[in-house]
């Protein structure tokens, strides 16, 4: 985009009883951890303060041929800093990887509507790959809560790049790589201890449509309630475009602001 | 975009209520500026959050058909050097909707109102304007460029015999101010245009998207589901400008509303200096929610240097 | 681009002379490599120093018509997002010239040439194409996007029964391979395509450049004198890949060559997945001369690891 | 452009006996001279080696939305340190500016055909606001010859920016501002100088366009041989695209690469 010579400010923003739009924030810490994931860390106040589990900010790339917005779910909240954790797949993720503490990125957010969650009931955090950052968050959110509690199930293709961030807010936690087994193999593992609990279980998921579809067919056969964090290809992040839709039930929905988070039920997937 | 000088003088804070210095006219509408939003990248649901809709020339909003459109499935997007390919399919909630849900929080939130309206065929097209002849939308704008199956599947908007047919029958209809939204991808867009005005149309609005599309080299299959889509945004400037120029060349009289590749001040003016009266914002919103604003901002200052095409533009004229 | 890492092993070098690996064929021509370079963007007076032009799967030299044609006045140019528009007007020494000048030294130098033709009206056209049925080229590529004043004015490439009209004609005057290049700027780019094809064309070549123009903020005034030109560049490749794979979908056999916005071995890469046999690297190649023969090392390590459409394209034939 | 896999080097190319194509070298130095006018210097040997007054050189911007190729003429040469002078007048201009030391920046060149400087000859040098940088390099390039001198004849539009660049190779200057004249007024004031001066006397002029049709006029109507340098919006630089082509007695020839370099009387202008 050509220069802007307005550059709205999130206190302009606030202080007009608006939403900040998209803004210019400094990045503080870029964290290579295994093949290819990274943890970047940025100041934002605003997403900080606002932010819940399973919602995502847009990161924009200074690159004009490569202008589309990339969606990642806020993974953690530390005063004013806010991470997230990304796979590189592509030209966004590549420009990404390869900025430094120091350096400016713009994004948007936080967008889209959160896990809900609510008093005396166990969590159960059922993550699936890069579906994981979301769930840090929503780990994090449930751990400054008292009269919840939450059961970190995480499948990776094979480094288990995220158990120590997790660590520090859920109270359990198991994890898993490919070549032992997926995050269905630790639920069973988990059912005895669940089944003897008698808290109310919630099952909240992000990860690959595969493994969220068998995750939300497992909540099913076991009476449990299960929300998904779904992903799409997205055009704006905010609702305004209808691009970044899923087939659910009641017809095509926007990920972005209808979800990210459905109910596992509404998706339409027990057919 | 820098959070780093929270300036708050009026002039350079794009929330603060603002008095536009410089107006126009579209068809006897007038426009507060002479920056609207460009249809489909516009709900009033989603963008009230970011800034006062009051404050633009207009909103055009999403396309609008007789009954609920579900739209294509499957990923409906992929990116362009400078640009975007989208494949919506006019999903919307139908006009009946429209007419409860949109329409009346935008005029209650002190909007002008273009209405884009959808058809697949001219019969729906007809339902829908006769729904909205008495709604107090300010402005309807036709969007000729849906697969038409009154012409064989083909959009009206590329052939002038039946978009004459359309346009004859809808106005008709209602006599609110219409606006047809012209298709670049076509041989000669002046005879599209001429055939749009001949048969009633009070306005042209021009550029919606051109077909492309993008295939993803991991696995040779196109990214969009529905494989090809309509391609927006800075790359397709230069032609939106060059179809401008040459409709004004054509047509002196007929008011136009630039559209494409839109991301400035500066842009907006390039399309103002090729004969437009106003011009209307599309992807650039996608990119950032204030955009629309933004270029409205920038080409206020632009126009505060150039009295004689702002006053030119505030009597609902145009440069040329 | 940088000269930090002098490296010389051979295959990070583009001048060292190279064993392609992946060879295609357009309508029985073998080319060594599926990349060539784009008429209008490739002279041998100005290139030979850059590189070696045998190295590429061909060339596609500036369009000759039967006498020298002066081109445009004043500027030419405009920049534009990701692109460029462009309206040299055809300058070009004529065909005479061309059969003296360059290409005997092309075709001493080792290239696959595809000559350009250009003509303002069909007997132009013929008469270039007259003398040029006997000389070494390797095959011809008809530009009809020419302003035509047999077909008043406008470019026969945006009229099936003038196109016809003239491939029929063109058809008996040579036997070499023809080569048909078509211009986006149409309704419907497979109804011209047909036409070419049923009319004797050997192959197609797309796209041509897309009709564009910018305006100076600060005069009010186009920048290129003609007030229109071509536009080109990554900002059109959507648009010249979704014409492939159209006309890939309606005439499944026809050899087509895809052009626009190509700048690297991934945009050559979907080209040929959207059925193209063969690519041509236009405008990259003013942004850096040794372009084109970047874009066919990038391919070949990304034909590498796709045998399959490697070995397709070997034999003649295309993805899809 | 998509990151290029293969980097070409000057010395690949020069071993392989070709012209190195674009690069990216080191600036060295951007020194902001007055209102808007700065001096650019960047490392590249090849360019320094071989550029002659009047060739330019491409500059490129690292935006894909201005990608076009930026021309410069070669201001002055010490060692492999290539220097440029350019006002900021648009997009590029105003990137180059901002540029500093230890930044990259891509470029093509040497490009066009120089001032023919033969021996035996005194040179005057008449160059008009941002037309004076390559006249300075011209004179570098006569200081460095024996039995050739030059005068330098310098109009601006206030601040005098190039004197002192040009003073260290000129054997004489004379320079003013528009508030006092121009470079005809100038040249009057040399002519009985001139006269008495039995050696051969050309004329090397750059500038806009009507300072050089009053130029070439002056030297027409004194029987003074003149040579000019055009500019041109350019598509390519190194002549492959005829797309910068000025109207010539001879028709259109292309400013990159028949020219910049022109004889005056060859321009046609003396109907
Ligand atoms: C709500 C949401 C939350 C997400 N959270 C995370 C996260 O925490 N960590 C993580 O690693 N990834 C996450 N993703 C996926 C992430 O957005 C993509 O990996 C990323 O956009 C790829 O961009 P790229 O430029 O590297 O790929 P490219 O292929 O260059 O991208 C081209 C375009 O396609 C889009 N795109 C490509 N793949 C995807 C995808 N899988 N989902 C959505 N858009 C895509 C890009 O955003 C871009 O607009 C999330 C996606 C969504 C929708
Ligand atoms: C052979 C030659 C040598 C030159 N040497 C110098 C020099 O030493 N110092 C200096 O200050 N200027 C010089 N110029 C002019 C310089 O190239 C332009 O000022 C510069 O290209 C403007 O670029 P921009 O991006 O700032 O302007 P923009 O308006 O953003 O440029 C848009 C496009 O137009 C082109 N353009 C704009 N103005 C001109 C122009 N006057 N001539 C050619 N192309 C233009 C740009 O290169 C770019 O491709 C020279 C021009 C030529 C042809
Ligand atoms: C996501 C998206 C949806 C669109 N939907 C519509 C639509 O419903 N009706 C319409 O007339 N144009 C539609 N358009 C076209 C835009 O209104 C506009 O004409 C086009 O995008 C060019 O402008 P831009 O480059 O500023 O985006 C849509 C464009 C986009 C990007
Ligand atoms: C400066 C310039 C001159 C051109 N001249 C011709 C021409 O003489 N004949 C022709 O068929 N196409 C001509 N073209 C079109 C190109 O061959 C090509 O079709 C178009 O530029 C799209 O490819 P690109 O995006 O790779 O440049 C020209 C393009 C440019 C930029
Ligand atoms: S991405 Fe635009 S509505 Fe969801
Ligand atoms: S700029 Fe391309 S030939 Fe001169």
């Amino acid at each position: 985009m050509a220069t802007p010579m307005f550059t709205q400010t999130v206190s302009q923003a606030c202080e007009a009883g608006f939403v900040p739009a998209r803004r210019r924030v400094p990045i503080t810490e870029v964290q290579h951890l295994t093949d290819g994931v990274v943890r970047l860390t940025f100041t934002d106040a605003y997403t900080a303060q606002h932010a819940k589990g399973a919602q995502f900010v847009n990161l924009f790339t200074p690159d004009p041929l490569h202008s589309a917005p990339r969606p990642f779910g806020v993974s953690e909240v530390n005063g004013d800093q806010v991470s997230v954790m990304f796979a590189v797949v592509g030209y966004g993720t590549e420009i990404f990887a390869n900025l430094q503490a120091g350096d400016m990125v713009d994004m948007l957010g936080p967008l889209g509507r959160p896990f809900q969650v609510k008093a005396d009931a166990h969590y159960i955090l059922v993550g699936g790959g890069l579906g994981v950052p979301p769930l840090i968050k929503t780990a994090q959110d449930l751990a400054a809560r008292d009269n919840v509690s939450c059961t970190a199930v995480f499948g990776y293709r094979d480094e288990h790049f995220a158990d120590a961030f997790v660590d520090q807010y859920a109270d359990e936690l198991l994890s898993i790589d490919e070549s032992q087994g997926n995050v269905v193999t630790l639920l069973d593992r988990l059912e005895p201890a669940l089944s003897q609990d008698s808290r109310e279980h919630i099952i909240l998921t992000c990860g690959p449509l595969g493994m969220m579809k068998a995750v939300a067919a497992w909540a099913r056969n076991r009476g449990i309630a299960c929300q998904v964090s779904m992903e799409q290809r997205m055009g704006c992040g905010y609702g305004t475009c209808v691009v970044c839709t899923v087939d659910t039930k009641d017809g095509r929905k926007k990920v972005c602001s209808d979800g990210p988070v459905f109910r596992a039920e509404d998706m339409g997937w027990n057919e | 975009m820098t959070d780093m000088n929270p300036s708050h003088n009026d002039d350079m804070n794009l929330y603060a209520p603002h008095q536009w210095r410089h107006s126009t006219v579209v068809a006897g509408v007038p426009w507060k500026n002479p920056v609207g939003t460009a249809s489909g990248t516009f709900q009033y649901a989603a963008v009230r959050y970011f800034y006062d809709v009051s404050q633009l020339g207009a909103v055009s909003t999403k396309g609008v058909s007789p009954v609920p459109w579900e739209g294509n499935p499957g990923v409906r997007t992929a990116e362009s050097p400078a640009g975007t390919v989208n494949a919506v399919g006019l999903q919307n909630p139908g006009v009946d909707t429209y007419l409860v849900d949109e329409l009346p929080k935008l005029k209650a939130a002190g909007a002008t109102v273009v209405t884009n309206v959808a058809g697949h065929s001219d019969d729906e097209y007809a339902e829908v304007v006769a729904k909205l002849a008495d709604c107090d939308a300010d402005m309807l704008e036709i969007n000729v460029s849906c697969p038409n199956v009154s012409a064989g599947g083909i959009s009206v908007g590329t052939d002038p015999v039946a978009l004459s047919r359309l346009i004859t029958r809808l106005r008709k209809l209602t006599d609110k101010p219409m606006i047809v939204k012209l298709t670049p991808n076509v041989t000669d867009i002046t005879l599209i245009a001429r055939a749009a005005v001949e048969s009633g149309a009070d306005a042209l609005s021009m550029i919606n998207t051109l077909l492309g599309m993008r295939i993803d080299i991991n696995t040779g299959e196109p990214i969009i589901e529905h494989v090809t889509g309509g391609l927006s945004g800075p790359a397709v400037f230069p032609v939106g400008l060059a179809c401008v120029w040459r409709v004004r060349s054509v047509l002196p009289d007929v008011p136009i509303i630039g559209i494409g590749g839109i991301d400035s001040g500066e842009k907006a003016l390039e399309y103002l200096y090729a004969g437009a009266n106003a011009v209307e914002v599309g992807g650039a919103a996608l990119l950032d929610p204030t955009a629309p604003i933004r270029v409205a901002r920038e080409l206020e200052l632009l126009l505060d240097e150039r009295p004689d095409l702002a006053h030119t533009l505030a009597k609902g004229g145009t440069w040329r």
